[in-house]
């Protein structure tokens, strides 16, 4: 972590891996800091925004998605070496996204359940988070990532002070704003408690469960949870296995979860599923 | 408004005659008192499937007809049936939300070139009333006051909030499985820290003022005089509470057999199923832990601190340079409920638990505190327990027949009999309990049981009557029949780690001998023990040599006295409150067994009252015709109680109104 | 500019490249090859790594659906939540509250609002007007691109009201809404509307005021129609040729196939003539009478009322158009909004296909799911409107090479990468994958 | 004769008189001395002109009546604290019961003359002293009805 800033007016890179694009345009939904932003940050290279291009070196590189195709293994690393201060932005960056659900897929079935001509498409057997690269300085969490986030990193940033992103669970989010449990009060289940915080609450103050897109909090107890909702709900195991087959599926405990309770696709899942086989037509 | 009152467990009522009655269609006029006094109200309502607190302005905004059904992990609302606005027992929202907020600015600091400023936020808190505050709530806020407003230091905003807080209480008339202000002797019975205070009839409320700013509101209501049956009524209803919650957690001792169980494998058992969430500290009344956050604006001059709820059991609580301090789960759950139910004590002189049961309704996976606290630190049972057995002959047409082995005059007129070979079940009974004994050709009677042995049991009785003057005359190798032993008994765990005060007269003595006996045998688990005892004249006195023993050699205050004597008599003449009025107790740590006759006991109950200790830690036994011994011939009906069976032992909170009452 | 563009020097073949385009969302090239003044080749590559939605989505619920596939798009995910939830309500027959339905368009009028004003400044205005970025533009427009925020964050704000954040709301399920606002949550939001909807209007008059490059062809344009308001939600799939179809019906008259050299798909028309025309344009023209007043004014106002047809440099006034439409529907809605009785009604699924088409911003977006016994999902086909434009892009491509044929070649290079920006192509929407038919050539 | 300030002190050790103004307990001081007794030695007795009003400071003091035919009863025991004499304030100022030592005693005694004229112009010694002897006197009075109930009789009593 920064304890002095990056630099006086840091350069800065916003660049993607597989994703959504949600994430980097979180950026431009600050609508009322945008401007003083780019004040106080030199916006070097942003693809989606601009037309001006660099290749570093960045003081501060936000990298969106996850590494999910060859050309990703090399293009992370060449990035880290021209980046001082690198952080992941994002549930598929942070995580591997929706996209990693295919790593307990067999990932050639899952290419040719869709493709005609699989061999035209280069993609990895998995979706990992970035850290399983390189090092990562800072990470935001959550699918998209939190506004009120962004904007704490990056005053954080030009002060050099340790950005205040709390590791507690949603619950205390919800408590604090006076929202009633959902699942005390309605039975719907809600990964909150074994979440990290960031979001805002959002899905209980909406009425639904927390499907937990800012991923596992610290020494989250996904186990506990799910014996719970097991004796508590009698649920199905599979059932509470979606759950935590979702955003962050693949960061532990969320993973171990996945995989003993099922809920993600497996490679049999895909084959019968994409019934009836694909049959590529050339144009 | 109530000014911050410190916390006592103490039932003084409020020094202002009343109660009125406000019909439920007059309700609307106390709103639309408070907010013409510049009020803000903040009252229960049906909001996201639960009764929250929330600013209303109107009573058809109140939870009209709801209730509520709780347990472990689980809440859902239900349909009464009626017409009740305050049939429902303590949601989701604690008061705290508006004295100690979850989130406010504290400093507003700026950084200039070298200047650097610091600008403390001022808070502007609004007028509030709450309406609906219960007993244990009022405790909670209570416990707060002393902990950001008791001691030296103050928080500033705290105290400006809590000081613009009207507080309109509401008696419980209703109660969840997750309830136990009983044990932790914070209600149900609101008696304190209210400025009007409202009990829910069918038709309508008891209202009652607590302060003069009260009292001022209640004058200008639409209100009756509440007839006595509205008053019986209310009073029954409460009691009916208190009697539903029971005692779930033996609290006496609590702070020291907790605090050596730091080493208990359940900590690491409950860490399993513990998410470690933090629900169960926000969700709490009294958890006051804060964490303070920086936020700056981009420029990095002008940054504000902002102070918020905070968790202990939150990885990021108890972290330093070195990484946390409490890692485990089982580390932070430990924490959490020693601090609540021992080190708080420690810190505050209060426990930091009301009872209110949030803990347990809305932790999302269902822990009990009550159930942990018993696993992990449960009261060490006594000797005779306190738990009853099944009684032998327990139906009235039969007994079982057992051998007077002993007989002692104790007095001119008192005789003790030894009597063994009876059932095992005898020998378990419990102190304060009685067995019916019974000759052939008198009606069976109750005595009590006077001393427990391994193989029998001694009953003292006193020939006053044709059948215990039989009794009296039984010589030994006489058989008598027996069922029993029948009744409750003197609630001695909770005298565990109390000074304990026993106020008795003549006869009195004898179903209390088996208490002294008791905490002769676990003398040091027990604090002061005085024993005050009036007889006749010093030839009445029972149990002369154990008396002596008990002062000599055991560690028990005894004082005695007479209501007259003989030249040679040098105790005390006169009467045994005296023995005892002029004292200077702090009767907090009390806990009160009385036993003689009621015109005594009443006395000796309001000289107790007055030391301090509070009507749920005053018992007395009482007398009634009793024949059948369990509730069934009806003789021994009081109120709500059959003596014989849900007594003999009661406390003055239980008994409420009824207690020396003519002709209940 | 390390991948900027390049110029190969051959004697007799020009070739304007640019490997990776920027202010467009998500990664894509453009290749244009040209021979003897004969057009070669013309490309949009997109790059953009494969997620297989479809695959992902197999075994899932329907409300779980809802959550997944907006994922797709950050920019757009509200279009694939309607899409996805209308399918699933029309298999299931599910009758959800009038208000819930009109809280769907409101969610949709928030989606457009966002989107278009981020496409129109941030995207394409620094085009006419000569900038790297919408940022740069600030220096010399600083209260246009003020204005243009302000406008982007009431879009915003309307489906963070709605669904709790802007992107990815959470509060759309089968069946209606997990929460639906109170009333006056919304009424709050009036004022900001207000000042979007002046802005809007502003900002007809500022794009048509833009220099046009010449460009004129009669593409065969595609939208939803529906007869009693402007597509968004609802309507029957229509051209400008004739075809009208059931929203559920996309593929009585469509197909998407694969194509090398691009992660997306290409459509074109099962009759055989092919190439066709998504988005604002297509719907200005095609469904224009259902257009607000004060759209229709608009429209009126500017003079591209024709030209929106046949340049496609001009689809950027009736994205402004369409700003204006959605800020006073929006208007509209919420003055005579009051809470649904019931937010969310109970339904039982059904197995069978759960088809639908509704708006997105870039066009019409088409979703199809299976669903079984058991209530879960067994395919799914997901047709972009990009994977649709992709053909008509490149045909146009062809069409704009004889207009920069002349111009310098990094000037050329750009306006060709301006022509693409038009489209407002959304390239990680376009990348995922479907099953083909087959078609033996 | 004592010095004030330790009889002061003494008093205020007192329920009696604790809590009294100082210059109460001042006042007090100058018509008190303190008094002590051996085990069975004679206060007054009863019928006797009551010559002193006292505060037990320790021992007990019985206050006896005698029956004809049944001899001499203790009726009440007087503990540190509480008061006897208080006939010496209220006419006819005749002793209404016998006081005797039973333990060695000591008291601070008023003498009865001086405290009467005292109490008769001093309205602030007045109104300071008689309510804590009515005090006094009512507690008396009330242990005296309870005794009078003999509570602990037989046919009263529990039988279990």
């Amino acid at each position: 972590m920064a304890h002095a800033p990056v630099a006086a007016r840091p350069r800065v890179g916003v660049v993607k891996f597989a994703s959504c694009d949600g994430c980097q345009l979180t950026l431009l939904d600050l609508e009322d800091e945008l401007l003083s932003v780019v004040e106080h940050f030199d916006i070097v290279d942003f693809p989606e925004a601009t037309s001006a291009r660099s290749a570093g070196p960045y003081d501060v590189l936000f990298v969106e998605g996850s590494v999910s195709e060859p050309a990703h293994l090399e293009r992370i690393v060449e990035l880290r070496r021209r980046t001082r201060f690198l952080v992941t932005i994002g549930a598929c960056a942070t995580a591997g996204g929706i996209q990693a659900l295919r790593n307990w897929g067999d990932h050639d079935a899952f290419r040719a359940g869709v493709y005609s001509n699989p061999e035209w498409i280069s993609s990895l057997a998995r979706s990992t988070p970035v850290a399983e690269h390189v090092i990562v300085d800072a990470e935001l969490r959550g699918c998209p990532i939190d506004p009120g986030q962004l904007v704490e990193l990056l005053t954080a940033l030009t002060t050099g002070r340790r950005p205040q992103l709390r590791d507690e669970a949603v619950c205390m989010e919800c408590k604090r704003r006076g929202v009633v449990c959902v699942m005390v009060s309605k039975g719907i289940p809600c990964l909150g408690q074994v979440t990290q915080t960031g979001c805002g609450a959002i899905c209980p103050r909406y009425g639904r469960g927390c499907y937990g897109c800012f991923g596992p909090r610290e020494q989250a107890n996904a186990a506990g949870l799910t014996r719970h909702l097991q004796m508590a709900g009698d649920r199905p195991r599979e059932e509470i296995g979606r759950l935590f087959a979702g955003f962050t599926a693949y960061s532990e405990p969320f993973r171990s979860m996945v995989t003993e309770l099922g809920g993600a696709r497996s490679a049999r899942g895909a084959t019968t599923a994409a019934e009836p086989a694909p049959r590529g037509g050339k144009a | 408004m109530v000014m911050p009152v410190q916390r006592s467990t103490r039932g003084s009522r409020p020094t202002i005659e009343g109660p009125g009655f406000l019909a439920r269609a007059d309700l609307q006029v106390l709103f639309d008192l408070l907010r013409e006094d510049g009020r803000r109200l903040i009252g229960p309502t049906v909001a996201d499937g639960s009764i929250v607190y929330d600013d209303i302005s109107s009573v058809d905004e109140l939870p009209r007809g709801w209730g509520d059904e709780q347990s472990p992990g689980r809440y859902r609302l239900r349909r009464r049936g009626d017409e009740r606005l305050f049939g429902y027992v303590v949601g989701p929202t604690a008061w705290k939300k508006w004295t100690f907020p979850a989130l406010i600015p504290l400093t507003r600091s700026t950084h200039d070139g070298h200047k650097v400023s610091f600008e403390p936020e001022q808070a502007v808190p609004p007028k509030l009333a709450f309406l609906g505050a219960r007993a244990c709530e009022i405790a909670a806020l209570a416990v707060q006051d002393r902990v950001l407003i008791g001691t030296e230091f103050i928080d500033p905003d705290y105290m400006v909030r809590r000081a613009n807080v009207f507080v309109v209480a509401v008696q419980c008339t209703t109660s969840a499985s997750t309830c136990f202000c009983t044990s932790m002797e914070t209600g149900p019975e609101v008696t304190e820290g209210f400025d009007l205070s409202l009990t829910e009839l069918d038709a309508g409320f008891l209202v009652d003022a607590g302060t003069p700013a009260g009292r001022t509101v209640l004058e200008r209501l639409p209100l009756r005089a509440a007839t006595a049956a509205e008053q019986y009524g209310a009073a029954a209803t409460v009691a009916a509470v208190r009697a539903r919650i029971g005692d779930p957690i033996p609290a006496e001792g609590l702070h020291d057999r907790l605090l050596a169980q730091l080493d208990h494998p359940r900590w690491a058992q409950v860490a399993e199923r513990c998410i470690t969430c933090g629900n169960c500290t926000l969700a709490c009344p009294t958890c006051f832990c804060t964490t303070l956050t920086q936020s700056t604006d981009m420029s990095g001059k002008a940054a504000l601190a902002s102070r918020s709820w905070d968790s202990c059991f939150s990885p990021g609580f108890a972290k330093v340079a070195g990484g946390s301090f409490r890692a485990r789960p089982r580390d932070r759950y430990r924490q959490w409920l020693t601090h609540k139910f021992a080190t708080w004590w420690d810190q505050f002189g209060t426990s930091g638990c009301v009872g209110c049961g949030r803990c347990i309704t809305w932790c999302p996976v269902g822990i009990d505190v009550r159930d942990e606290l018993n696993a992990i630190a449960p009261p060490v049972p006594l000797s005779p327990e306190s738990r009853l057995v099944e009684p032998v002959a327990a139906t009235p047409n039969d007994f079982v027949t057992a051998k007077v082995v002993n007989t002692k005059a104790e007095t001119a007129d008192t005789t003790t009999l030894t009597i063994t070979g009876v059932d095992p079940a005898f020998s378990h009974g419990s102190t304060g309990q009685f067995a019916m004994v019974a000759l052939p050709g008198f009606p069976p009677l109750p005595i009590s049981i006077s001393r427990f042995l391994a193989d029998g049991i001694e009953l003292t009785i006193r020939g006053a009557g044709p059948a215990t003057k039989a009794m009296c005359a039984l010589q030994v190798g006489d058989q008598v029949g027996l069922r029993g032993p029948l009744g409750n008994n003197w609630p001695l765990d909770r005298a565990v780690g109390r000074d304990l005060v026993i106020v008795t007269g003549g006869i009195g003595l004898a179903p209390l001998r088996p208490v002294l006996h008791a905490i002769v045998a676990d003398r040091r688990r027990f604090g002061d023990v005085k024993l005050f005892y009036g007889a006749r004249t010093p030839a009445d006195l029972l149990y002369r040599d154990e008396l002596e023993r008990w002062g000599q050699r055991d560690g028990i205050d005894v004082s005695l006295t007479v209501d007259r004597a003989g030249p040679d008599w040098s105790g005390r003449v006169g009467i045994v409150t005296h023995l005892f009025d002029q004292a200077a107790w702090d009767g907090s740590n009390m806990i009160a067994f009385v036993c003689g006759p009621e015109r005594m006991m009443q006395a000796a109950a309001t000289t107790l009252a007055g030391r301090g200790v509070s009507a749920s830690r005053i018992h007395v036994t009482l007398e009634r015709h009793m024949e059948c011994g369990i509730g069934l011939c009806g003789h021994c009906q009081m109120g709500k109680y059959f003596v014989c069976r849900d007594g003999p032992v009661f406390s003055i909170a239980q008994l409420g109104d009824t207690f020396g009452r003519e002709g209940i | 500019m390390s991948r900027g563009t390049t110029v190969e020097k051959v004697v007799d073949e020009r070739v304007y490249e640019v490997h990776e385009l920027t202010r467009v969302e998500g990664e894509g090239s453009l290749k244009l090859r040209v021979r003897d003044g004969e057009v070669i080749e013309a490309r949009l590559g997109i790059f953009e790594t494969p997620r297989y939605f479809e695959q992902l989505v197999v075994g899932r619920t329907p409300d779980e659906v809802i959550d997944m596939v907006a994922r797709i798009c950050g920019i757009c995910p509200v279009a694939y939540q309607m899409s996805a939830v209308h399918g699933f309500e029309d298999l299931f027959g599910v009758r959800i509250d009038p208000q819930s339905r009109a809280l769907r368009r409101l969610l949709y009028c928030g989606e457009w609002i966002e989107s278009h004003s981020l496409h129109i400044f941030f995207l394409h205005a620094p085009d006419f007007l000569g900038y790297e970025s919408g940022i740069t533009m600030a220096a010399d427009h600083r209260p246009l691109v003020e204005q243009a925020l302000k406008l982007k964050k009431a879009g915003n704000h309307l489906i963070k009201i709605l669904g709790g954040r802007p992107i990815h709301p959470v509060s759309v399920r089968v069946g209606g809404w997990s929460r639906a606002p109170r009333v006056s949550e919304l009424k709050e939001h009036r004022p900001a509307l207000e000042e979007a909807l002046a802005f809007a209007q502003e900002t007809v008059r500022v794009v048509s005021g833009f220099t046009m490059p010449a460009f004129a062809r009669e593409p065969r344009l595609v939208s939803l129609r529906h007869a009693g308001e402007y597509p968004f939600n609802d309507g029957r799939i229509v051209s400008s040729d004739g075809v009208d179809l059931p929203p559920t019906a996309w593929r009585d008259a469509f197909e998407e196939f694969q194509v090398e050299g691009t992660n997306a798909l290409h459509a074109r028309s099962l009759d055989g003539k092919g190439v066709y025309l998504l988005g604002p344009a297509a719907r200005v023209v095609l469904a224009g009478e259902q257009l607000h007043p004060l759209a229709k004014e608009a429209l009126a106002a500017s003079g591209y009322a024709e030209m929106i047809r046949t340049n496609i440099y001009a689809s950027i006034v009736a994205r402004a158009v369409e700003l204006v439409h959605a800020c006073a529907e929006a208007l509209d809605i919420i003055d005579v909004y009051r809470a649904p009785s019931e937010p969310l009604v109970a339904w039982q699924s059904r197995p069978g296909v759960a088809a639908w088409a509704t708006e997105a911003p870039r066009g019409l977006l088409f979703h199809r799911y299976e669903v079984d016994e058991s209530g879960r999902i067994r395919h799914a086909q997901i047709v972009p409107p990009t994977s649709q434009n992709q053909a008509a892009i490149e045909a146009d491509l062809v069409v704009a090479a004889k207009q920069v044929l002349d111009l310098p070649h990094a000037e050329a290079t750009l306006r060709l990468e301006q022509m693409i920006r038009s489209y407002d192509p959304c390239i990680s929407c376009a990348t995922h994958f479907l099953d083909l038919r087959v078609e033996e050539a | 004769m004592q010095d004030h300030g330790s009889l002061v002190a003494v008093l205020n050790s007192t329920w009696f008189a604790s809590g009294l103004e100082p210059g109460i307990q001042m006042r007090l001081a100058e018509f008190s001395r303190t008094f002590a007794a051996e085990p069975g030695q004679e206060l007054f007795r009863e019928g006797d002109e009551s010559k002193s009003f006292g505060v037990v400071t320790k021992g007990r003091v019985a206050l006896r009546t005698h029956v004809p035919e049944r001899g001499d009863f203790t009726i009440l025991t007087v503990e540190p604290g509480d008061v006897y004499g208080w006939s010496a304030l209220v006419p006819p100022y005749r002793a209404t019961s016998t006081a005797v030592a039973i333990e060695a005693v000591e008291a601070i005694t008023f003498e009865g003359p001086a405290l009467r004229a005292a109490l008769r112009e001093d309205a602030a010694l007045a109104q300071a002293l008689y309510p804590r002897v009515l005090v006094a006197v009512a507690r008396r009075l009330n242990a005296t009805r309870v005794q009078l109930l003999d509570l602990f009789a037989a046919e009263q009593v529990r039988t279990w």
